[in-house]
């Protein structure tokens, strides 16, 4: 094509392309590294006899599990790898053929399909075992509860229920009542007293504070490094990076080698905001994301917005392992600490809040327009999202929603989502004056 | 003459069907009671919801059960995705379009992500209303469970009395008890006669019966229930040789009752799950000291599983297994409502269980605003077909 | 003895006229358009006129199929589960599966070693309307059904097309066209959509062969082929199959003549 | 910069038809043409490029710029350069109906709601999810099962009495909704005007994701269904604009987006004497 308008040259398959320079981008490396280690580590205790627990990442039992020297496998974690990887639809099929709607969320039909009865365990990741034990900690997702009875009736694993109730007054945005707190207080220490009996190990809230303290110091990084999204230009992108490097603080929190990762993390972020490094080549177009990401298209999809230099600078979906921008660890009170931790994940906040957040996100962290990214799979996350919508085009911030699913491979189609992304920043070039 | 004389005079089953159909988007008949009485509206949706609280405070609690396919979907197609169930969807576009307006409360509770966020967006678009949600505690075998719940109606009476402009009063909430276990114990009754004879009662009518329960005043409706059920025990008709079907899937979102006489040509559906939410805790124990705690102790100990409340002693295999014994049932069919995620994943689980057994199954989806069933009259056809003609 | 069988269809109706319940005299077509009951009624006398007899030389009409209720010149109905499983073992005697895949919902049935229905499944409402999907993909690629079984069975290598629904298949459609993918691979990609999609109902009753597939599906070969790549068995397929419904009824009508005559000596 | 003789050429290339337009830099159109998209876009582009040509009489050297849009605008490697169809929409509407804030495009794949400004430029969009599309094919099968051609179904709904409830937002439900009242003997009219009701709630919905701002403009080939026009205009409360022309909106915005790259004009409007009577007493 000859005459390139001017216009065009916002769009740069260059752009589209462009990977950060290696000595800028270690830790992605390091957390791969690390996140098969973990693997290894979980197979290989499966395989010595050890009892294994399934664990939710929202409001992750992980630091009571490290108390008693349990290996915790996370089926939505080994469900988006597989589907990254590439090995979602095989799992798709197969749970459909025992009887699972298409309607049913896709991290469960993978989750099930994925280990004995239905399927053996072998994964492209390697080798998952099958639970024990299930802890579930009813959190913000209620199809947590449905998931873990599936495990329960086809597995007979025992559960372990943690009910957490939701952020729910809508007179006072943030209250917890303070029987919620005792309540889910009251109800991790049932379930020490029943780990106490299945592993024979004695609690000890010296042990917790110390893991807690590790947690802290991960926790505080992980937020510093996120907040580094607020710098104009910033130098990590807010969504598809700190989606990588969100994987520590779900699966291996609580010790010091992911304590250093996070420490590391910052350090990197620091030299890459000195050097002027970011995602893109240039920084022409800042954007909050809500909402879960697509994992099976994950690297094509993310081009999409790195064709026009866009770069994500916050999004919720991270905050699904705690909302890190409001709540601390304070390892000083463990049973306290662990409780409102387990309160405060993104989706136990309700719609209002919610949106609040992101509306804070648009302000601190100077952003041209928020993209929303509805998956049919979770109505935990997409049900009322047309509202957040409205919410923002009536306080003119442009806002792009777009729609596919985040496991299930069958619900991507490119051509409509590149027209859909192509447009939204061709309005938003005007508004800001690139024309 | 007044609005209440009017319904002493009416005919039970007359008074029964017009509060319902009036209650699929006007609520036209609750309005004039509030003008007439001056007593305060609340609204609940949609299964489970502690009535007698809101009665002994002056409210008529009223349960809202979407607008069954008689409203268009345009606020809500704006608001919501359409991969999201109708009820949740007309119930939005119910109060986007002021016909919840005169309610006082509204109240949900956390029967699925979709009913969660739906009190959270209809809060967003009537910030003046007060939106009530409460968490319904899920680890019921524990004793926390019941400090935690007692707190939490605690926390509802708090916000219900400036409306009510009165307190809570131990003695009014032990009459509320009473009232309501006489209108549970006789929509019982009821359902025990749609199980041993389906033959004296059409699903029609069963249906009007057990919605306007939660419709009318309790006082009104026990009256009412009761020369009902006399009548209805009286009849005198003919037993088909049809097959006894129990039906699983339809607790919250309403089937089109065309699409439940459809099926009835082929089967008697001994037991279904419509309406389920008064009639699932059976008893409030009026002997217990605290009448408060006697509410929240029916909601902890009811071991009888309801897909919305997860309770960790419940075996949902075995208590299927029970249930087809002990109704004679000779077909199950799953009756699941369009992208109702909880009643497929129940589905799955209980279809394990009849397997196992050998027992005959079906699974058919519908919605709300469905106007064609003759998929579902065919499919129940060849159930029977299959069973009588084996 | 002469039976009728009359298929009143979504879209089509499907007469077939039966000689002793064993020789078919004739099938006939015709579409249904939107007075169901006046083109049952044209079925039955131009079948009637092809196979050379008269109203009154046919002893008994069963109807089947969506408007079976309102064919008033029928002795008795039977619904299309019944019809298929009767019309699959007429063609294949060893028919223990039976896939039905309508204009509407599929159905899928297990039948006992006498042909018995022992278990059924219709499809989720999202997997229906395979036949209208292809129908569509055909009109809008500008060629008819019989080039698009052509170019489906030259296909080499098949293209994945989402096996969720329809619409979805078609957005993909129209995604893969965007992108110069060869014509039949999207063709036969089309075909195994519709195929994936009653793969999970077939596995539900259980896959015992053999499988018979029947109704209008087995106009194009290229779909039994489709089926046979993800059942991993063989699957019955033949121009007759396609009015397996209507000649399913005729010979319920003829069993019941029978079972007459019997009680009558 | 171009004087104001020299052509411009948009072509829509859709899910379903390939649209295009000729048109001067002055902004007059000079001709248009429409032709099946099929399963090769580049032939079927190219195809109805130079059937353009022969149409407004001109030669390939006339062409100063060829501008492609729709979904398969990437194919058309013949073109200068693309724009999203959501922004030719916009410029068409404003160009055709200068008043307009508000667009509505209903394609054979996509709806699409569009708010623009004065001067035509995307303000904000919003188009069906997944569940819901299909709806310019749905209409078009919908016809075909009813053994009607697209005039008819586009006449014969007018004159509906009770409109048949048809609320699935799935076309699949819809169509089997639509063989059941059939079956059912429920009147033709009906039936189809209760499809078409179904459809437009859906839409005003989606505008209501926009803001509806007046004037309402509907483009897209749906537009040319009065069926669907009576019943978006008596969903809506509101009158819409619609002409024969608004079924190439994507062509003839794809065309003035070349003229504003040529020309550097900030706004084109449709020349006064090219205005049906119509559109004048609205202009």
């Amino acid at each position: 094509m000859s005459a390139t308008a001017k216009g065009r040259a916002l769009m740069s398959e260059e752009a589209a392309q462009y990977r950060v320079p290696k000595e800028y981008n270690q830790a992605v490396v390091l957390q791969s590294q690390l996140v098969r280690k973990y693997f290894e580590d979980v197979a290989a205790a499966a395989a010595k006899g050890k009892k294994i627990a399934y664990g939710l990442v929202e409001a992750n039992p992980i630091e009571i599990l490290r108390l008693f020297d349990i290996p915790v496998v996370y089926p939505e974690v080994f469900s988006l790898q597989i589907s990254y990887k590439g090995g979602a639809l095989p799992l798709m099929l197969a749970a459909e053929n025992e009887g699972y709607s298409t309607d049913c969320c896709s991290y469960v039909k993978s989750g099930v399909a994925a280990i004995p009865p239905i399927g053996t365990g072998q994964t492209p990741l390697g080798y998952v075992p099958k639970p024990d034990i299930a802890v579930l900690t009813y959190s913000g997702c209620q199809i947590y509860i449905h998931w873990w009875e599936q495990y329960h009736y086809w597995t007979g694993a025992k559960i372990f229920t943690i009910d957490i109730p939701y952020v729910r007054d809508y007179e006072r945005d943030h209250y917890v009542p303070r029987h919620d707190v005792r309540y889910v207080a009251d109800q991790l220490m049932n379930v020490i007293s029943q780990l106490e009996q299945l592993t024979g190990i004695r609690y000890s809230e010296e042990k917790l504070r110390e893991i807690l303290t590790y947690t802290a110091d991960a926790w505080d990084h992980w937020r510093m490094a996120l907040e580094m999204g607020k710098r104009v230009p910033t130098p990590l992108d807010g969504y598809f990076e700190a989606i990588y490097y969100m994987s520590l603080i779900t699966l291996t929190r609580g010790d010091k080698t992911t304590a250093d990762y996070y420490r590391f993390l910052v350090d990197e972020l620091q030299r890459r905001a000195e050097a002027g490094i970011g995602p893109t080549p240039e920084e022409q177009f800042r954007l909050v994301f809500e909402g879960v990401p697509n994992y099976p298209y994950y690297k094509d999809w993310w081009s999409l917005f790195k064709r026009w230099n866009a770069r994500g600078v916050a999004g919720t979906y991270p905050k699904v392992a705690g909302v890190v921008d409001y709540f601390r660890f304070n390892p000083d009170k463990p049973i306290e600490t662990i409780a409102e931790y387990m309160i405060h994940a993104y989706c136990n906040w309700n719609m209002l809040m919610r949106a609040d957040l992101l509306k804070y996100y648009v302000d601190a962290y100077k952003a041209d327009g928020v993209v929303i990214h509805s998956i049919k799979s979770c109505r935990s996350f997409s049900m009322g999202q047309g509202d957040f919508k409205e919410y923002f085009v009536g306080m003119n911030i442009p806002t792009l929603m777009i729609e596919s699913d985040h496991v299930d491979p069958r619900y991507y189609s490119e051509a409509q989502m590149r027209n859909r992304i192509d447009a939204f920043f061709e309005s938003l070039a005007l508004r800001k004056g690139l024309k | 003459m007044t609005l209440l004389e009017d319904a002493a005079s009416r005919e039970p089953l007359e008074l029964f069907r017009e509060v319902t159909e009036d209650s699929y988007v006007d609520f036209s008949w609750q309005r004039r009671w509030k003008e007439e009485t001056g007593g305060r509206l609340l609204g609940y949706f949609p299964v489970y919801f502690p009535e007698p609280i809101a009665h002994s405070l002056g409210f008529l609690p009223v349960n809202i059960l979407g607008a069954s396919g008689y409203i268009e979907l345009e606020k809500a197609t704006a608001h919501t995705q359409s991969f999201v169930c109708s009820i949740s969807r007309s119930t939005f576009e119910l109060a986007a379009t002021g016909h919840l307006d005169h309610f006082d409360a509204l109240a949900f509770t956390n029967i699925c992500d979709v009913a969660r966020n739906l009190s959270g967006i209809i809060k967003r678009n009537k910030p003046d209303k007060t939106v009530v949600y409460l968490h319904m505690p899920i680890n019921n075998a524990v004793a926390p469970a019941k400090d935690y719940l007692y707190a939490e109606y605690g926390r509802l009476i708090e916000k219900l009395e400036p409306i009510s402009g009165r307190k809570l009063d131990m003695e009014a909430l032990r009459r509320s008890i009473a009232l309501y276990n006489e209108k549970w114990e006789l929509q019982h009754r009821m359902e025990q006669l749609r199980i041993e004879r389906p033959w004296l009662l059409p699903y029609d009518e069963y249906y009007y019966a057990l919605r306007a329960g939660q419709l009318l005043p309790v006082e009104l409706y026990v009256e009412k229930m009761r020369s009902f059920l006399s009548e209805v025990e009286k009849r005198d008709r003919k037993q088909q040789d049809k097959i006894r079907v129990l039906v699983l899937g339809d607790f919250c979102e309403q089937p089109a009752l065309p699409l439940m006489r459809a099926m009835e040509d082929a089967a008697y559906l001994v037991y279904d799950e419509a309406i389920i939410g008064p009639r699932w805790i059976g008893r409030v124990n009026e002997a217990e000291e605290d009448p408060l705690m006697a509410l929240v102790k029916a909601y902890t100990d009811n071991l009888r599983p309801l897909t919305t409340r997860y309770h960790p002693l419940i075996d949902k295999q075995q208590h299927i297994a029970e249930l087809v014994k002990d109704l004679r049932i000779d077909a199950v069919l799953f009756l699941v409502p369009k992208f109702c995620e909880p009643a497929l994943y129940d589905f799955v689980i209980r279809k394990l269980a009849l397997d196992r057994m050998h027992v005959p199954y079906v699974k058919l989806e519908y919605e709300e605003s469905e106007s064609t069933f003759e998929n579902a009259r065919m499919t129940l056809e060849t159930l029977a077909e299959s069973i009588i003609f084996g | 003895m002469i039976t009728a069988g009359i298929d009143v269809g979504a879209r089509y109706v499907k007469a077939a006229i039966l000689e002793d319940g064993k020789r078919v005299l004739v099938t006939l077509v015709d579409r249904s358009g939107y007075d169901p009951l006046g083109a049952a009624r044209k079925a039955f006398e131009s079948a009637l006129s092809e196979a050379g007899l008269s109203r009154s030389d046919v002893s008994y009409v069963v109807s089947t199929g969506f408007g079976r209720h309102r064919v008033d010149f029928r002795d008795a109905n039977a619904t299309d589960i019944t019809a298929a499983a009767a019309g699959a073992r007429f063609f294949y005697p060893n028919t223990r599966t039976v896939v039905d895949v309508g204009a509407g919902n599929t159905r899928t049935s297990k039948l006992d070693e006498n042909g018995k229905v022992v278990q059924f499944r219709v499809t989720d409402k999202c997997a229906a309307g395979g036949g209208g999907f292809l129908e569509r993909i055909a009109y809008y690629g500008g060629i008819d059904l019989s080039q698009l079984e052509e170019l489906a069975l030259k296909s080499q290598k098949p293209v994945m097309i989402s096996t969720v629904c329809s619409v979805l298949a078609e957005t993909e459609v129209i995604n893969l066209v965007t992108k110069n993918i060869p014509m039949e691979d999207i063709m036969m990609g089309a075909v195994m959509s519709v195929a994936g999609r009653v793969v999970a109902p077939i596995k539900q009753v259980g896959l015992t062969p053999e499988v018979t597939l029947v109704g209008g599906m087995n106009m194009n070969a290229a779909f039994p082929l489709a089926l046979e790549r993800f059942l991993k068995v063989h699957v019955n397929s033949s121009r007759d199959l396609v009015f397996a419904n209507a000649v399913g009824a005729a010979y319920l009508g003829y069993r019941r003549l029978q079972k007459r005559a019997v009680i009558a000596q | 910069m171009m004087g104001e003789e020299g052509y411009v050429i948009g072509v829509d290339s859709g899910s379903t038809y390939t649209k295009g337009v000729v048109m001067q830099l002055d902004g007059r159109i000079v001709a248009t043409d429409i032709t099946m998209t099929g399963i090769r876009i580049l032939e079927s582009a190219n195809r109805l490029y130079h059937a353009l040509l022969e149409k407004a009489g001109l030669s390939e050297s006339d062409i100063a710029y060829v501008v492609g849009t729709g979904y398969g605008r990437y194919q058309i490697t013949f073109g200068h350069v693309q724009v999203t169809e959501i922004s030719a929409h916009g410029l068409a509407a404003h160009y055709l109906f200068p008043r307009t804030h508000t667009v509505l495009d209903m394609g054979g794949q996509d709806t699409k709601a569009i708010r623009i400004n004065d001067k035509g430029e995307v303000i904000d969009f919003a188009m069906n999810d997944k569940c819901a599309a299909g709806t310019g094919r749905f209409i078009e099968a919908a016809a075909r099962a009813l053994g009607l051609d697209l005039r008819q179904a586009s006449e014969i709904a007018l004159n509906a009495r009770r409109p048949v409830k048809i609320t699935s937002t799935c076309t699949v439900f819809a169509e089997t909704e639509v063989l059941e009242h059939l079956a059912a003997g429920e009147r033709l009219e009906d039936i189809l005007y209760g499809a078409y009701l179904g459809i437009a709630t859906r839409s005003v919905g989606l505008l209501r994701r926009v803001g509806v701002e007046p004037e309402v403009t509907f483009q897209g080939g749906v537009s040319l269904n009065k069926g669907m026009v009576k019943a978006v205009e008596e969903t809506l409360h509101m009158k819409v604009n619609t002409s024969p022309l608004t079924m190439y909106g994507g062509a003839i915005g794809a065309a003035l987006y070349g003229i504003k790259r040529l020309t550097g004009k900030e706004e084109i409007v449709m020349p006064t004497a090219d205005r049906a009577p119509r559109e004048v007493e609205s202009a």
